[in-house]
């Protein structure tokens, strides 16, 4: 039982890991604010879980667990919002993302009012 | 770097690495301040104060040479000074032998507190926190000093006319900020109860749990408006609470005198000494908890509300 | 496992210092900013389990609060009009 | 041996990056980041020298022997708390610095207030 | 109660700063301002009292013993201090209602006078404890308001001099805060008599040299010590009168006595002055103060500048006294910091009536006023005479005494000096006298009247004090004579 335990939240840590990188791998690589903010935004949320319920499996203890919980709850109401004010203020302020012809690029204006 | 708004969020970058390090160096309750304070409330101010004074800096001046010199010369001094320190992390160093045993061994008998740094803080030091209390008060009596503005009697009517304005506007932009906020805003103050009373058996205290309160009140702010945020907290009762945690904490160290003990003697205030100390802790950590998190709304209410005057003015000449 | 999750973790930090540093809209700070933030409450999560103490995660809480809130300030102040002055006159 | 101090090296060097943007910078705004980060990173030196090797955090718990020196720790709140109430009064300052004299660069200061003389 | 006098000292005005915010009335606020204020001379000069008679005071904070919890230790030097600082805080206050009345928007009376309280008891709590770490707390108390007071100057000069005050006395509060971490670290202890114990052990390593070179740089920063003097001058000039009356006369002294407090109780007499130059180092650049800031002082215009310009030079003197080391030298010194704390507070708060009747300090403005302002001008010039050293006033007190000890070490060309910078001293000050004397009135100003009486009475007792601590020095000689052997550890 608790080599399994261990095993599955070995496994957790390191699926959490991976994610982590890569999204900042993306962070630094991508072209422009906007798939960035995919790859921050994205592969952040699913790491973090990722790595809160590795850890979580590590620790029987009930208080810490529920702390756990609180944590990644509140990661997964904050992040997104925070990814959703971030764009919304990075559009409103008329940030277009690098598209390869001025055309697609009105259209997203005009499909972002 | 010339952009201030780069700047300012790599300090507040600085402010979060300090406190990771604060934690790998065991000391909890000071990242626990500094994550607060380093990393959010004095970002926060300083972005209120370059959205008033400008983003960008004018490179105008740079005398490298002599400031150089003096950081050679004054970083060199430093260096040669640890040279004869014990080394890092050393337990035989002296910093361990002479007075900290005694709070580690016998604070438990003594105050009754599981958290050391509690116990040090607010009994056997409890001076020197009385003195932070009073810096922070301080601070927000220079800092209303410094910006209150005397408020137009544009009165309440314009007010709601300015609520019912961004209450409109409310549906159109920020709209799921607002609702997440709401969600989140009484989780971080039960959150910042916490805080306050389990800081004698986990990381925390009164002035995180301020910091905290007051932070949640600025979240408040930022997405509701400043009038509405007027209408709930009244400026001057706000104040009169900065004050009122200030006696808090001084009140007890009166009583103990009162009582014929020295002051801020916490035994004194019951007839058991330990129970008297738990009793004495939990009062002036409230105390801390009120001035600290009223003074920083204080402070926050003073830099936003002078920000509406600078615009106010602006709209009224242009 | 959990000393790997930590270094990969120190590793994305830097990364995300690396993009605040190299802007170059100040969109791209904030995100890098907020992506560090997120990163510290995961490292400060792992460090407790690191140093075998767990019941200190409070503060990885009071982190993931401070981040929310910071971030919603920098969107906030940078509604304001001298932002967008600014924002303008750069590019 | 030389090993033993690095750790108190690199806050000499953090204080000195803070401390040089403290006195050769002219943008106000500038000095303090500088100041804060000048008192941040002696605040990392206190709790640096707080720390001792195997201990664990100052909270009593079973179990566990060591524990590391928790009076800078103490200190060290004491003087975050001080370190924001300047910060706070300067940035006050700056402000109203701003609105008098339109300006937040201390050279531009400098003129303005050799011309009122 | 007698027994808690110590920390009562501290707690009246920092208990009355907050309860100032309840009361409503300026008028309200001013007088139970002046209240706290009078209370803490009436407790200062109990203390010194009981420890002329009974020697140090001890007094543990929250009851627990010293070097585990604070302690307030009250010396003689510390009791000098304390009465020194509420006495000036009170007389000052004293003026303070009407003054304020011109120079502060009436939405501000009430903070001026928390801020006010705040000072004071910061500096009282710097003075009265044995704490190392609690004077850096107590330091920023009192520096924080005193940026507060000093901005509320109706000049916008008056920001930017209260933010390079904040810029160079935070780098100094930090300094000191390095030097205090270093001393921990290698004694273990925080408290300052713990402190010279343990500090002999240990005082041939290269982190107590540190230590103490960054304590007493940061220190002279606060302390205005000619190179690092360029805060002072500005905000000096540009802080409403009162403030600079109450700063001139306090806030230098201070810093004063942290540095004797630091170099004679905590590092010991012989770390301080063998180890390390600072005998060499400290004459020459109190000398260079003297000469430099009283140059500067003629040549000024603005007459608040021109003081403290001449508050720097007299902070070169303290120097001089202090470097000499010897008990005449250091009891010179504590005498001139009496003397110069009613001369200083006494000339400023003449200047704050000139403000309050004609709104300048310019000196172009003062052409007649003798004539206009009898009892003022007359004031301004026992304090000048007393500055320059004249017989009969304080000032002459003081310098005789650097003097002698500059002569007992066998100084003669330091004892030029002095005389030499008492000369220069006569040069501005005759600046005034001339303007106010020997000019005629400007055309429109024959309605100046002379200043009103809650001013002439705080000037002209510090004036009558003046005159009287010249002529029977028995008191301030006798207390400086005491605090001074018992640093050097003589029994009188």
């Amino acid at each position: 039982m608790d080599s399994l335990l261990n095993i599955s939240s070995a496994l957790f840590l390191l699926i959490g890991s991976f994610l982590c990188i890569s999204g900042g791998v993306g962070i630094l690589r991508f072209p422009d604010f906007y798939t960035r903010m995919h790859a921050a935004g994205v592969t952040d949320t699913l790491a973090t879980a990722m790595i809160l319920i590795g850890l979580m499996l590590q620790n029987p203890d009930g208080l810490v667990i529920l702390k756990l919980m609180m944590i990644l709850l509140m990661t997964l109401i904050i992040s997104p919002t925070a990814s959703h004010a971030l764009a919304s203020a990075a559009v409103h302020n008329n940030l277009m993302p690098e598209l390869d012809k001025k055309e697609d690029n009105e259209k997203v204006t005009s499909s972002n009012p | 770097m010339k952009d201030l708004f780069a700047v300012i969020m790599l300090s507040g970058i600085y402010g979060l690495l300090s406190a990771s390090f604060f934690v790998a160096m065991d000391a909890v309750d000071v990242a626990f301040t500094e994550a607060s304070v380093g990393a959010g409330i004095s970002t926060l101010l300083m972005l209120a104060a370059i959205t008033m004074t400008g983003r960008s800096e004018h490179p105008v001046r740079h005398k490298p040479v002599l400031a150089l010199a003096v950081v050679i010369v004054t970083g060199s001094l430093l260096i040669y000074g640890t040279l004869d320190m014990p080394y890092f992390g050393s337990a035989e160093a002296p910093v361990h032998q002479h007075v900290a045993p005694r709070y580690i061994n016998d604070s438990m008998q003594e105050v009754g507190v599981p958290n050391i740094v509690t116990s040090v803080l607010a009994s056997y030091r409890g001076f020197d926190t009385f003195g932070e209390v009073v810096v922070i008060f301080t601070a927000g009596m220079g800092v209303l000093a410094l910006l209150s503005v005397v408020r137009h009697p544009k009165g309440v009517a314009g007010d709601i006319e300015e609520i019912d304005s961004l209450n409109k506007s409310m549906h159109e932009e920020h709209l799921i900020l607002r609702i997440v906020a709401k969600m989140l805003i009484p989780f971080i103050l039960l959150f910042a109860l916490y805080v306050q009373f389990h800081g004698d058996y986990g990381p925390g205290g009164g002035f995180q749990a301020g910091v905290i309160f007051a932070a949640a009140i600025i979240l408040y702010t930022m997405l509701f408006g400043m009038s509405t945020a007027r209408r709930v907290i009244n400026q001057s009762l706000i104040q009169l609470f900065a004050a009122i945690g200030v006696l808090v904490y001084g009140s007890v160290g009166v009583i103990s005198l009162l009582e014929g003990k020295h002051f801020l003697d916490y035994s004194a205030l019951s007839a058991d000494p330990v129970a008297g100390q738990h009793l004495g802790i939990l009062l002036i950590e409230l105390g801390v908890g009120i001035t600290v998190a009223s003074v920083m709304v204080i402070i926050f209410f003073n830099f936003a509300g002078r920000k509406d005057d600078q615009q106010n003015k602006e709209n009224n000449e242009s | 496992m959990l000393i790997a999750a930590t270094v990969a973790i120190l590793v994305v930090m830097i990364m995300s210092i690396i993009r605040a540093i190299m802007g170059p809209t100040f969109y791209d700070r904030i995100l890098a900013v907020n992506m560090f933030g997120t990163k510290t409450v995961l490292l400060i999560s792992l460090l407790g389990f690191v140093m075998g103490r767990p019941e200190f995660l409070d503060i990885a809480i009071v982190y993931a609060l401070i981040n929310f809130i910071s971030v919603i300030g920098v969107l906030h102040y940078s509604d304001s009009s001298v932002f967008k002055r600014g924002s303008q006159q750069k590019k | 041996m030389i090993l033993g101090l690095y750790n108190y090296w690199i806050v000499v060097v953090l204080m000195m990056v803070g401390f040089y943007i403290v006195i050769a910078h002219g943008n106000l705004i500038k000095k303090i980041v500088g100041l804060t980060i000048f008192q941040t990173s002696v605040f990392i030196f206190y709790i640096s020298m707080a720390k001792v090797d195997g201990g664990t955090a100052p909270i009593l718990a079973e179990g566990i022997k060591q524990y590391s020196n928790p009076l800078p720790h103490v200190l060290i709140l004491t003087a975050i708390v001080v370190g924001i109430a300047t910060t706070a009064l300067g940035l006050a300052l700056t402000v109203r610095i701003k609105e008098a004299y339109g300006s937040i660069e201390e050279e531009e200061i400098q003129e303005k207030d050799n011309l009122d003389c | 109660m007698l027994a808690h006098l110590p920390i009562l000292q501290v707690i009246v005005p920092l208990m009355a700063a907050p309860l100032c915010l309840f009361l409503t009335r300026s008028r309200l606020v001013w007088l139970f301002a002046l209240l706290a204020s009078g209370l803490a001379f009436l407790i200062s000069s109990l203390l010194l009292q009981q420890v002329m008679v009974s020697g140090t005071i001890i007094y543990e904070l929250g009851g627990w013993d010293a070097p585990w919890g604070i302690e307030y230790r009250i010396d003689q030097l510390n009791a000098f201090l304390l009465l020194i600082i509420s006495a000036i805080s009170t007389v000052v206050l004293f003026a303070a209602h009407t003054s304020i009345q011109k120079e502060i928007p009436a939405d501000r009376h009430t903070l001026f006078y928390i801020l006010y309280l705040l000072s004071l008891a910061g500096m009282l709590g710097i003075v009265a404890t044995g704490d190392a770490f609690n004077v850096f707390v107590f330091l920023e108390i009192s520096s924080l308001s005193a940026y507060a007071l000093i901005a509320l100057g109706k000049d916008r000069r008056a920001l930017w001099a209260s933010y390079q005050y904040l810029i160079m006395g935070t780098i100094g509060a930090t300094f000191i805060l390095i030097g205090i971490g270093l001393m921990y670290q290698m004694t273990g202890t925080l408290n300052m008599y713990d402190l010279s114990q343990r500090l002999p052990e240990v005082e041939n390593t290269r982190t107590v040299f540190t230590a103490f070179a960054f304590v007493i740089v940061g220190v002279c920063l606060k302390l205005a010590l000619f190179p690092l003097h360029l805060w002072l001058p500005n905000a000096y000039a540009y802080a409403p009168s009162i403030v600079t009356a109450f700063f001139a006369a306090t806030a230098t002294k201070v810093a004063v006595y942290l540095l004797i407090r630091f170099t004679f109780s905590i590092f010991g007499l012989s770390f301080s002055f063998t180890t390390l130059p600072l005998q060499m180092l400290f004459v020459v650049l109190g000398l260079l103060g003297i000469f430099v800031a009283s140059f500067a002082a003629i040549y000024q215009t603005n007459v608040k500048h021109l003081l403290a310009y001449s508050s720097i030079a007299q902070i070169g003197y303290m120097i001089v006294g202090f470097s000499v080391s010897s008990v005449t030298g250091l009891m010179a010194t504590l005498l001139h910091l009496f003397n110069h704390a009613l001369m200083k507070s006494a000339l400023f708060l003449a200047l704050a009536a000139v403000v309050y009747r004609i709104g300048s300090v310019q000196l172009s403005q003062f052409h007649g006023l003798g004539r206009q302002m009898p009892f003022t001008m007359a004031a301004i010039v026992v304090g000048g005479l007393s500055l320059i050293g004249v017989p009969l006033t304080v000032g002459f007190v003081s310098k005789w005494y650097l003097v002698l000890a500059t002569l007992e070490n066998g100084w003669w060309p330091v004892t030029v000096l002095i005389l030499l910078g008492s000369l220069l001293a006569i040069v501005y000050v005759w600046r005034i006298v001339e303007a106010a004397y020997f000019k005629p009135p400007l055309s429109g100003s024959e309605s100046i009247k002379e200043a009103p009486l809650s001013f002439l009475i705080p000037v002209w007792s510090l004036v009558i004090a003046n005159i009287y601590f010249g002529i029977d020095t028995r008191l301030s000689v006798q207390v400086a004579q005491a605090a001074s052997q018992s640093l050097f550890g003589v029994s009188p």
